[in-house]
């Protein structure tokens, strides 16, 4: 199977807590937190679809939508 | 003294609890006043705004509750929010610029200060974020001496961290002085 | 500033108490809102060369506080509702088997798991009743922190007394509250003690065989008297017996020994009743309310009053009867569907002069609540 | 001191039916404490309800005849508040393991020193022949007049997980090894289980068409064996008798204490 | 001989009432006195394709009936004294959820393990009362084996009926006790089946909304409609509310779907009441001494009444009320120091008329304990 | 189906504090549940009371939030009275092992086609930091603050021991074996217990100086090892992940049938 | 018909409770009589005298226990101790004279018969003892007809152990014979 | 030690219960019940004082007395 290319981090600001459990595991540091401690995708270009931020996250705030 | 009727309210981990119990067992142990301290209870009520009430009075207080508090304090947009209606009308309103922005005006002298940025940048520790609006709270009430909640802390926390809250105490104390009404 | 004035939440207050008392074993299982007890206790305890036991459940709570109480100390469980309904079977137990401990209820909002952080008085009637089988019981409550520690102190008392279980309804806002305590001197409140047998190893012990004065001496576990405890009917050795008259005899001793000494088990205050047209009737925190509006109303000369209930088990009738003998209008305040407006109804001339400030939604109640109560009474609308 | 030194004889004959395992625990039980040489003002026992509970009114020490199921939680109370008494808790094997079982896992974890003795009759016999958590599948009872479909509990087993320091398990038909075995339980330092089959003639054994009491302890002879012997190689379905764990581990009475020094060097 | 008439224990006539009415789900745990009903349930449940479940505990047994109850069944459980106190907690659930279902107390004598095989009836006001916080509660009783059925079935009726747990107070006599039972052809006692939701699939289904008729249509789990059931305050959806509005409006509802239905919810019967000057209010088997008084007095021409109560709570203040307007003397005849008692002095006018003829050492109450009583309050002496 | 599919969004963001681990639980759940294309109509799950019970209120299927410790002997009426429908029941370690520890032994006795999944923070979140069965010797918490002398249960070996089928742990690192072993424990016909060790930073992390989320998420990482794996032998206190019994035996519900035929055939 | 007001006693194993049992449902089943049948109850009370009350009559019973049996049985020494002083006068006490040595003279018909014996010499099956008591009681009293009582045994033991008891129910019969009041 | 002597069988017939217990683990097969089902020693000279009739009974009542 092809490897799946990133279309866009879907992140819920309003459910993202700021744990910072999906920027510490990302495997290309992709991810950060912002001065409301919510996540946004520093380096989106990095990232390489293995959705763990997407598995890990306690809140389901964040989804890697691929093309 | 008329009672003074105090609302501090914020999220869980900013202290806002913490803070009410400092204050008023410092009234009662160090001032020799009558003080209650409730709040909106427990680990089972977790998330949402956490809400501490404090009744200061130099006579018998017997319902503990306040109902329109002539001093609010909120921490976190939720908590102004929610409770910001309820402040007695001339009363005062507290709130810190980095988590709330005020809308609408409520009938109260409206204070918004920068005490977490201050404390940020002067001590870079947030856990004295609650102290520092503590010292806010006495220098603009006037109700006790910042000696006397120096006194609680110290039967509270070790003395390698009495420097730095008495640093944040006086950071609020400045920030509130000259408000004295 | 005098070592013995401390600021603390009713929950730490009733374990100070408690150590003023003597308790030196606790087990408990923990529960909103009557966890801080056990926390404080985890920690006070040791400190004195005293037991603190995290049980498996309430049930087992209950239990082990029992067989404590069997070798001679003074023992205390703490628990809310839910673990409250769960130590019914036990705490029956212990009025079969006449063995002294205290139960701490902090209430919160039921039934079942209700409103957990909200406070309530909705455990007064289970209180009662909550075990199978007829019995009596002793239940106290408390509105300020020197009264939940006099009140604390007097359940110890009465449980020596009459060696019995008794019960401490206090409610999550008395709980949770924090406020002055002064704390007396030892010795400044008297303590009643464990009473022990005199007689001699060897000699014939009868731990169910009451003095003249009614009182049952013990002789702790461990100790040279061997008997029985059991939870069937027993004999006065302890062992057990169907033989009718002994059955009748350990039923009425065991309710009579409460009910024909409510005179000496009522604890109550009163505030302005003398003249009081409008009496007001509460306990526990609500008693707070009742009381802010009662001074408030006095500085408008209105003739009200209040009669506070320490002791709601049992039931102080005749002295809720006299106290309300002349008022126009009697108003039970509670936070429940009005569970003491029952008794206070049984117990006084004219019912009809009995109303009820209640709320039942978790809310705190009140002085407005009372305020527009009376009014509605005094015929004034809303 | 002779084993009728131990027991309120005023109260025999005792209440049990004829051949019922029960008497034999308590036989061997008095025989074990009796080569102990123990003080009777220094023993208490606690028991729960059931036939096997009404031991405790026929031994003459410091006897708790409780509630159903709670023996265990009653006789943790009774040790941590006066930790030198030597606490035996006889319990049937629904009081200890059907409305009990959490107590006994519980004292068990924590290793507290108890000897909890499970007088095994595979039924409870107070209330007249309902299947237990030990009865096992595909037997007879009141409750279960077709068949039992629930496993029973390997008493070892679950003693051992969950964190029993002394383990054993023998027969009323062995009666020497009962004696040796509470001997070594008392003795043990610790949260000891000493599980004993021990036959109901009247309704497990009636309803099982396991014949007299006789013919029950024949029964034990023959489907039992000692820990890890041939016969047992040989024939898996034998039952094994013996002590199945015995180590030393600190036991929860003495932790405590240590708990007290740390509070009052105001650590 | 018919195949319907039987001559059975009072506690297999239970089971059979049970099984007419649909049930096909127990749990339980044995004690006696209630054993049988295990035992009868474990012969016929498996007959008819239905499931009996021996539980750990009582406890256990309790949840079970829950769980089986919410997917649609009719369901029972049996117990005495000590396990009907460790059902309190897992009953008050019942309530707050308002989950249909029965539960049997053959009442025997306590406190604690009190007389495990003699008689009482000494868990009235535990029925009432035993689980912590507001509620409400319906509690049936019978004294003779065709009533034993119906209001077996009547339970099974109004706990659908009112989603609501039902308590069947049964007693020692009652229970163990064997006389004849015809049982009813099918259709021959109306039964009321479990009200499913008209609500279709895919459109908001409100668990907790009254209808009009003030009755709550249920939807089996498993079914098209996934909802929330919690014991915490809860919305009309099931999730968990502490708006006070929200709060209060349950916590009234669920006593008031009971006691604004007191009339509809009383069974009772009248015995010679027209021309009593003496009326005898008894319930369960000493309603058997008591009508047997009453029969044996008016064949001499003694103006007897016997009101038998088969529904005990809610209580049926008003009908006794009325019943008794006219008696000159009223005596409560039952097995307990006077539970029922106290609820029949606070139904009538002038309670100096009321007075109590009980039993309490283990002894089933007979004829001349309630003839003894008769001839004291007639001023005839021994 | 998505996952968000089988959530209540209305109830998001949900109580839970940042970085808990029961979050982890319920995402890698609900993950489990799609790959296996459940039918929201036919999972019922059933909590108790705690933290972690309060994921029931999340999932959009038939939710039973009932008391403290009680779940398995709801969840037992709920598949015993409808055995089609899949039972998933999630516990906190208090709510499974200290209040609620009987049932789960008896549910494991049984066989009962139930998933159990405990959720294990090593401490009562939801009140505030006690210690519970499986805090473990040695740890701080409000109830033991100056340390605990509880030993903790081993839940596999607990499980094992009472009869549970199916027995498997990992931990909210591991977010995939979650999902994999999930998915097993579901498929699995009998009793299957899947313990997940979760953080709980508020509490057991804050108490026992073990830092954020993040630090115990990294703990759980170095702390832990497949079974059986090298570094076990190496290291043995390593904690070991995976599935530790997986076997075929008749289950509860479809034994009973058997009793229904025999006993309709009148036997 | 006068209530007849009967008790059994004897120990556990004598199948007394059985026997009481048998005989109440034969009365209501096949001999369309209304009957009570009560015991002191139950293994919790095991050990001492086992009893039961039957009531016979045609007309409604309330009160179901008995307190002055017209028909005493007693089969254990025990038994007749405890209950021999309950007897009506004038009422019919009957025992086994392998069981009990009757002493002091009851104010009642006393008949001590050789039940067990002859059981044990013509069938040599104890289980069916009580059978042949029964066979004793209905022939003595003529409360009914001793096909209603083999219907019952019918519905309740194998076909296999019918005849046994049919024989030990004769048994009973001859004995009582002739006593009929 | 020397091999004890039977002085007596001891038996309790108020607490025998005439389970047979004793009678058929007797080695000897010394006991035997009488026609009350009460046990009593049939060959007392056959005793060869093991007890196990002492240990085995359920209900104390027998007791082997040795000289
Ligand atoms: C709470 C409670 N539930 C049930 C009972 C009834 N009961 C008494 S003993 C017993 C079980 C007896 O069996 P077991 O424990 O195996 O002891 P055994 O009688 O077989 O020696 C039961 C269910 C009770 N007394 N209390
Ligand atoms: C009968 C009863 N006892 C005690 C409680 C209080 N209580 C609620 S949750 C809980 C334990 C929570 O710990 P755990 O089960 O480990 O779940 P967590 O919150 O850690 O996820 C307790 C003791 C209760 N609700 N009911
Ligand atoms: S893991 Fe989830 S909650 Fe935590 S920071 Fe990332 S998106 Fe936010
Ligand atoms: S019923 Fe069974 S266990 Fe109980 S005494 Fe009789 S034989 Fe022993
Ligand atoms: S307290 Fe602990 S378990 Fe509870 S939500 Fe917070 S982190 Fe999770
Ligand atoms: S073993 Fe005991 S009870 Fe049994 S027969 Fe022998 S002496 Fe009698």
């Amino acid at each position: 199977m092809a490897k799946p290319k990133l279309k866009k981090h879907i992140i819920n600001r309003d459910w993202c807590k700021g744990c910072g459990i999906c920027v510490e595991f990302c495997p290309k540091k992709v991810l950060e937190l912002d001065e409301e401690e919510k996540v946004f995708a520093a380096r989106a270009k990095d990232c390489i679809c293995c959705k763990l931020c997407e598995l890990r996250c306690p809140d389901l705030a964040i989804e890697i939508e691929t093309l | 003294m008329e009672k003074c009727r105090m609302v501090f309210s914020g999220s869980g981990g900013q202290g806002v609890i913490t803070a009410a119990i400092i204050l008023a067992e410092a009234a009662v142990l160090y001032e020799k006043l009558i003080a209650v301290q409730s709040q909106s209870y427990g680990p089972e009520a977790r998330g949402g705004a956490t809400r501490s009430d404090i009744i200061i009075s130099d006579s018998k207080i017997n319902y503990p509750k306040v109902i329109q508090p002539n001093v609010l304090v909120c921490l976190t947009q939720e908590a102004y929010n929610k409770f910001y209606p309820i402040v007695r009308p001339g009363g005062l309103l507290i709130t810190d610029t980095r988590y709330v922005k005020t809308q609408r005006k409520a009938d109260a002298v409206q204070k918004e200060l920068p005490m977490y940025q201050t404390v940020m940048e002067k001590i870079g520790k947030p856990i004295v974020f609650n102290i520092c609006m503590l010292g806010v709270v006495i220098s603009m009430t006037q109700l006790l001496k910042p000696e006397s909640i120096m006194k609680v802390l110290k039967t509270r926390i070790p003395p390698g961290f009495l420097e730095m809250n008495r640093q944040s105490l006086d950071i609020g104390m400045a920030m509130g002085d000259g408000f004295s009404k | 500033m005098s070592e013995n004035v401390k600021f603390l939440q009713g929950n730490e207050v009733c374990v100070e108490a408690a150590l003023y008392s003597g308790l030196d074993f606790f087990a408990g299982y923990p529960i909103t809102p009557s966890t801080e007890i056990a926390e404080h206790m985890a920690v006070r305890l040791p400190q004195i060369g005293g037991k603190f036991l995290q049980m498996e459940d309430e049930i087992a709570s209950m239990c082990a506080i029992i067989g404590a109480s069997l070798t001679g100390h003074k023992v205390m469980t703490a628990t809310s509702g839910p673990g409250f309904s769960l130590m019914q079977e036990a705490l029956g137990y212990a009025i079969m088997t006449e063995i002294p401990c205290v139960i701490v209820n902090v209430q919160r909002g039921g039934p079942s798991t209700g409103l957990p952080t909200n406070v309530s008085q909705g455990d007064i009637l289970q209180a009662r009743w909550g075990a199978h089988g007829d019995h009596a019981i002793i239940a106290m409550t408390a509105s300020n922190h020197q009264d939940v520690f006099e009140t604390t102190i007097a359940a110890f008392n009465l449980a020596e007394t009459y060696r019995t279980p008794v019960i401490l309804l206090f409610d999550e806002v008395v709980g949770h509250m924090r406020e002055k305590l002064v704390i007396p001197e030892k010795g400044g409140i008297p303590l009643v003690e464990r009473l022990r047998t005199s007689v001699k190893k060897g000699v014939d012990y009868h731990p169910y065989l009451p003095r003249e004065d009614g009182r049952l001496p013990m002789s702790d576990f461990g100790g040279v008297h061997r008997y029985n405890v059991t939870g069937l009917y027993h004999d006065m050795w302890g062992f057990p017996s169907n033989n009718p008259e002994v059955v009748q005899g350990l039923h009425r001793h065991l309710v009579d020994k409460i009910i024909n000494h409510v005179n000496q088990i009522a604890r109550y205050k009163e505030y302005y009743l003398e003249d009081a047209e409008t009496i007001l009737i509460s306990y526990g925190s609500s008693a707070r309310s009742a009381l802010h509006v009662v001074e408030n109303r006095r500085t408008r000369g209105e003739r009200l009053g209040l009669l506070e209930l320490n002791t709601l088990w049992p039931f102080p009738y005749q002295i809720v009867r006299e106290k309300c003998a002349n008022a126009k209008q009697i108003i039970v305040v509670e936070m429940n569907i009005g569970q003491i407006l029952r008794a206070v109804k049984r117990a006084v001339e004219d019912p009809e002069r009995v109303f009820l400030a209640n709320r039942i939604d978790g809310v705190f109640i009140n002085p407005d609540d009372i305020r527009n109560i009376i009014r509605f009474i005094q015929g004034k609308g809303a | 001191m002779a084993v009728k030194d131990y027991i309120r004889e005023r109260f025999f004959p005792h209440m049990w039916c004829p051949g019922c395992g029960h008497g034999i625990v308590l036989n061997s039980m008095l025989r074990a404490i009796e080569k102990l040489g123990m003080n009777k003002n220094d023993i208490v026992m606690v028991s729960g309800i059931g036939c096997s509970s009404r031991i405790s009114g026929y031994v003459d020490f410091h006897t708790l005849h409780t509630i159903h199921g709670r023996a265990l939680a009653f006789a943790t109370g009774v040790k941590m508040s006066r930790p030198e008494l030597n606490i035996l808790v006889p319990m049937g094997d629904g009081d200890a393991l059907a409305i009990g079982g959490n107590h006994f896992i519980h004292a068990a974890r924590r290793n507290i020193d108890i000897t909890a003795i499970v007088m095994n009759n595979r039924i409870y016999g107070m209330t007249g022949g309902q299947y237990s958590p030990l009865s096992g599948y595909g037997i007879i009872a009141t409750t279960a007049p077709y068949m039992n479909i629930d496993h029973d509990f390997d008493v070892v087993e679950l003693a051992k997980s969950a964190g029993a320091t002394f383990v054993a398990r023998t027969t009323t038909y062995h009666v020497q090894q009962i004696v040796d075995i509470i001997e070594k339980a008392i003795l043990h330092k610790g949260f000891s289980v000493v599980e004993i089959m021990s036959q109901c003639p009247t309704y497990f054994g009636r309803k099982n068409k396991e014949g007299s009491a006789v013919d029950m302890l024949e029964r034990y002879k023959k489907t039992t064996t000692p820990i890890g012997s041939k016969a047992k190689k040989e024939n898996p379905d034998l039952i094994e008798r013996g002590i199945f764990v015995q180590k030393e581990m600190p036991e929860y009475c003495s932790e405590y204490d240590k708990i007290i020094e740390m509070a009052m060097k105001g650590h």
